[in-house]
């Protein structure tokens, strides 16, 4: 026991394997069934999380019980920092992680003998129901309800913003299913096939003209009993539950998507001049991209202490609020830089020809807009950093919020 | 000391704020920017029935001699509206590089973009992205004019292509006539819907006739149009963050999160502070620049600022709207993400960097 | 009527006027007698606000009536804009201009007769004996009162902050006369004469190692009943009313102090050496004094804005409080570069030799700390903005704060 | 992967707040850096008798060989306490430089640093200020040292000097006495307390027994030790950035305004969030470098990092702390300015344009 911060060798000989992988399977020849959100996941790609899964890699860490190999915990950290650095389309890969844990914590046999397995070959895919139109932040004000039916239970509502919804194997969608004392009492998960009748799955063409949001329509959508995914009218307690380490996961790899895109900026600041001189001798410029790296690196490490804290299962209380906001907002930083970079080319749209680097510059900025928005917004988890990390008072009247 | 527009100025304005809300309201400006197809021309012809293509034309070639603070005030309605950046080339650009040109050039053009039956681009950039000080481009008068221009706005559409190039030991701007045969145009998609061409230029001749200012003396007109072009741009940078503004604040206090609209939280109250910060203080630079160049005072360091710090504000207005909106702003349907890329657009065009040399030289930085 | 950002000739040829005395007169010929706030109005110095009235120029604009010379608004915003660009210790004019303004709108016939004269002479100078340990930003949870006794009245309490107030000669005291059906009902202001028994006024060793404010205690302090200021228990309303124009005063020649910093800044850069080449090529330098200099102008221009307002009677609702704002927000940044530019030198004290000009950048960098928190948080401010420009609702819980 | 400092680097640190919260409370701090008396002997004998004096000196001549991290813990809790500069000076890089000597300079020197008998500075910097690339001042064996040095530290009281000198065709370090009768001092003031003087060396012998490592070969002896001084004050920011957290948290729950304690307002919570935020990435920037120093690894990155935004998030967390504070914070008797300036000292200290080039380098930057 003492601070450390090498990843071992059994962590670092699977990354030079991935390393290896990907080499001899360029992320750039899978096709893709989806956007790219610009969190640094890598578009949607259904074929290479097949691939990845031929690897073993999807279940590696699960208990072998469930058909896992048992791997540490910091495998499977490896492979989504190697992914991202490599740019792949591994977009589905953390909500299967996700939809994997709450099975294997909390899902009935059923869920587990039916989906596990398919998770583990990458053929299932999932999206989130938890957003609705008057529930934003707010995620209690939803209004989807679910009311048992025989052995079924039925649910009827309208859920929004749901990432990759129209093009996933399933929902986990959170519905009030009994009046309970507070507004947390009494809402239930289920897991929800995205083929089943009553569903209605609209696609959202966001700001950058692509599709990456659905809004779901639920019209008397039936689910079988044992769909039911934890406890009956505990779903958002457990749904906290696991909160902190979805958040975790669901913006680990931001570092290393950074450091990717920084990489570009470099490469363009040396490849391009103006005023007869390469951008890259720019003392702004210069001192601009080190900052950012510097930030980035901040970034990796913070995340690394909080890698190491649920690996530890030590409770984390803020530091998963904390770091998405880091990232987030150094996210934003990065693209609102490289903009300025790209000089009078920043107007061009991503699919210009004329666009540098592919144009995911002008992408990945416009996606960074959302990134402080979705999955908490850095109103909402500010105040979670200074009353949950900090004890500072609550204000008793909620949170202010950008939705 | 006033701050206060003439009724004149009012007029202009408010005939502008009713004549786009109803012919260019933002769905309009949404659909246009989507489907790529730019300006419709009845909308270009009507806009030059109200005296706006010829608002910086001399009263004697069909225009009203107005000030740059006219077309200041005009230009805010157009970035409130989210309207295209054909206005700013041709009626206030190009418009003041022909009017520094021959009796001959000046009466052959500028009636008619007047009159809205023509109107004109500007061929500066290199393929590269440079601007006025990297010109590769060669004309010489008798010779032909043979490569590559790019970020030629309109080009499909134009009249007329004033073309930047090197030549008699400077620069030379040539007035060319857009459907030359040996003129061809190629485009390519921009974040905010404006419409960039290539154009290529094989076998044009360079007559004297068509060369504006003298040959090898063009840079100074060019620098002179383009500062115009700059202030008016930077006006429309400080009508869209209004806008944004406006729209942002009307959110505020309707949506409900928690029992209360959200504009009664203090984090988006102090943040719709800083909007309005953004904006006032921008508009006083540009209303300063213009005023400066209005009254035939030096105004390099003025034009260089309010350029500067509107495009830097204005970035920052449209940022942090995104953040209050939340997600909704995400959408293609709700306009923000169009006025925030309108204000990117309007101050890419600006050379920032260059700006704040500007400025540096100014405040006296050796 | 059309926008027009010239002074006109008269205000301009006053400028000229100011300037020529003041190469004949230098500042610094002057004895310092109050310290530097930083806040670009010069250190207090009685000898030079007396040389500015023996020119006139302290009673210039006021009525004839009172004895001035109805000199047009600008007069006296050009006179500050120059005495701010010379650096000159012209700290106790606006508190001069305040409480002069006071008297003429609402002050008793005595106080005019009295005092008036006194403050063209440039004899009488002001503090203000608002704040106090319990009311910061709050001012109205105050607590120090006033009772009358036969036609006087008999203050007692505790003032905190006040700036000057032991080497000045009257205090402006506001006091709780009154419990009225809201908490803004029944205060009062008074003048008080800092010798009188029952004062004791103590100074505030500030960040800086000097003295700028002072604490007083008021016990059973004796104030003739024609030294009330305005309307009795009205003194808050009252006060509210000349909030603006005294905030607009209180700011203004922020602009102009701090270009006069930015100046110093340019020179200092121009004339140091870093790696072999003057800090004035590096392209970050370049950069960040021609950003801070339009942020300046900007200012500038936005506090001639308010200053029009103010001279046609167009009624400013929100205008001071953003003017304000962003005035110190911009000087803290003015400030921070500063100390970045001087390098090594920075960690130097104010008066240490070695210091490069003079000191004045340490100084001033520190005293920007108080400038966001003084006269109105910036928190308070920004919610003024918010509720009073934009209408945004109120929250109805008062505003966060510094104090 | 592992965040838990040893059970011995536990102790180390508990020992340290226990000693630190004893011998030197922000109380007495504030006094000694208003009255510029500087360090007390005792504190520094005390301090040497804990081990910490010789923490980084060999096993063999008294000291512990602690690891950098060992130092990095120790240097938290002297920033929290706004311990004075010394430490690190003596302790850290001036041990270190010694270490790199022969083994009768190390013998001559070390035991009694280690002791607390003495202790050494540096004299590195210029008068315009210039560090190690700009070193003027010369020395050649045989020969005397004749001139000037500022910034060096408690000179006064110091009972070696190391000069960093042009000599030998590169960097010459050389061991002299402070005592030396040609060797004179006189001080200046600081905003943080420290105490910094200007040396003049006058006639002051260059023995070959006095330069440390190669005539001519000290830059690298230099430039690692002022590596591991970089990482120590970066290291004493996060402790001084986290008693201002803790500080202002305090406040903010004890504080009460319009009726509520002031933490409880939004806009002092997400400004209290961000002081965590600060504190705590910048703290794990500081533990890597110092890692990397440990592990061995390339380490010159990882500590230009820490270095430069240990400097700059420790300023920011400090400049915001005083508007929470509001006017208390203004008053010299808080001690939030004094924590304020030992940050800024101790940020000034490490040349943040040197850092920044060097992270530019290393992200590939040509």
């Amino acid at each position: 026991m003492s601070i450390d911060f090498a990843l071992g060798a059994e962590a670092e000989a699977f990354a030079a394997e991935v390393r290896a992988w990907l080499a001899a399977n360029p992320p750039e020849r899978f096709p893709i069934d989806g956007m790219d959100a610009g969190y640094g996941s890598g578009a949607h790609s259904r074929p290479f999380l097949q691939a990845l899964a031929a690897q073993g890699w999807i279940s590696m860490t699960w208990p072998r019980a469930f058909g896992g190999a048992e791997r540490a915990f910091w495998t499977k950290l490896v492979l989504l920092e190697e992914l991202a650095l490599a740019g792949a389309p591994f977009g589905p890969l953390t909500g299967c992680d996700q939809a994997a844990d709450a099975i294997m914590a909390r899902g009935s046999e059923r869920l587990a003998r039916e989906l596990l397995p398919r998770i583990a070959r990458g053929d299932a895919t999932f999206w989130q129901g938890f957003s609705e139109p008057g529930a934003g932040s707010d995620l209690l004000g939803l209004t989807t309800e679910a009311r048992r039916d025989g052995d079924d239970w039925v649910i009827r509502g309208h859920k929004i913003w749901s990432s990759h919804a129209g093009i996933s194997s399933y929902g986990l969608v959170i519905a009030r299913t009994a009046r309970g004392a507070s507004r947390s009492d009494g809402l239930s998960m289920f897991v929800v096939d995205s083929t089943s009748p009553g569903m209605e799955i609209r696609p959202i063409v966001s700001l950058t003209g692509g599709v990456y949001h659905y809004e779901v329509f639920l019209d008397e959508v039936r689910v079988p009993g044992d769909f039911l995914l934890g406890t009956e009218h505990q779903g958002f307690r457990e749904l906290l539950q696991s909160l902190d380490t979805d958040r975790f996961w669901g913006r680990f790899y931001k570092a290393p998507a950074l450091r990717r895109v920084l990489d570009q900026l470099v490469r363009h600041a040396n490849a391009t001049s103006r005023g007869g001189a390469p951008l890259s001798r720019d003392a702004y410029v210069r001192r601009t991209l080190a900052e950012l790296a510097t930030d980035i690196e901040a970034l990796r490490l913070y995340f690394y202490r909080i890698g190491w804290m649920l690996a530890e299962q030590v409770p984390t209380r803020y530091e998963t609020a904390l770091g998405k906001v880091f990232a987030d907002e150094t996210g934003q930083r990065v693209g609102a830089f490289g903009l300025e970079l790209l000089g009078p080319h920043a107007a061009l749209a991503p699919d210009s020809p004329w666009a540098p680097l592919g144009g995911a510059i002008q992408h990945f900025y416009l996606t960074t807009m959302g990134h402080t928005i979705a999955g908490g917004t850095s109103e909402v988890l500010r105040t979670t950093v200074a009353t949950r990390g900090l004890e500072l008072p609550r204000d008793g009247r909620g949170v202010a919020r950008g939705a | 000391m006033d701050f206060r527009p003439t009724d004149q100025q009012r007029m202009l304005a408010a005939v502008a704020r009713d004549f786009l809300d109803k012919r260019w309201p933002l769905a309009v400006a949404q659909d246009v920017a989507r489907d790529g197809r730019g300006l419709p021309n009845d909308v270009w012809r009507e806009l030059a029935a109200l005296g706006w293509a010829g608002l910086r034309v001399p009263g004697d070639l069909g225009g009203s001699e107005a000030s740059l603070l006219d077309v200041v005030l005009l230009a805010e309605e157009m970035g409130r509206a989210a309207f295209p950046a054909r206005y700013v080339t041709s009626a206030v650009v190009a418009t003041a590089i022909i009017a520094a040109g021959t009796s001959a050039q000046r009466q052959r053009v500028l009636p008619a973009m007047s009159a809205g039956d023509r109107f004109a681009t500007l061929a500066l950039a290199e393929p590269d992205g440079s601007g006025p000080d990297g010109i590769a481009l060669t004309a010489e008068v008798g010779r032909t004019l043979d490569g590559v221009k790019r970020f030629v706005l309109d080009a499909d559409a134009a009249d007329h292509v004033i073309v930047a190039a090197r030549g008699g030991g400077g620069v030379t701007l040539v007035l060319v006539d857009a459907r030359h045969p040996g003129v061809g145009v190629s485009s390519t998609t921009t974040m905010a819907g404006d419409r960039l061409f290539e154009v290529t230029f094989a076998g044009v001749p360079v007559r004297a006739d068509d060369v504006i200012g003298p040959a090898g003396g063009g840079r100074a007109i060019l620098d002179e149009a383009l500062a115009h072009g700059a202030v008016a741009r930077a006006a429309e940078i400080v009508g869209t963050a209004q806008r944004i503004l406006d729209l942002t604040v009307e959110h505020a206090k309707v949506r409900v999160q928690s029992g209360r609209p959200i504009g009664a939280f203090q984090a988006i109250q102090h943040a719709c502070a800083d909007l309005l910060r953004d904006v006032e203080t921008a508009r006083g630079l540009v209303y300063h620049a213009a005023w400066r160049v209005d009254a035939g005072r030096d105004a390099a360091t003025a034009i260089a600022m309010a350029s500067a710090y509107a495009g830097t504000r204005g970035l920052a207005v449209a940022r942090r709207a995104h953040q209050i909106f939340g997600a909704m702003g995400y959408s293609a349907e709700h306009p923000l993400h169009l006025l925030h890329k309108r204000i990117h657009a309007a101050s890419v065009e600006s050379d920032r960097a260059a700006h704040l040399d500007t400025i540096a030289r100014a405040i006296g930085l050796a």
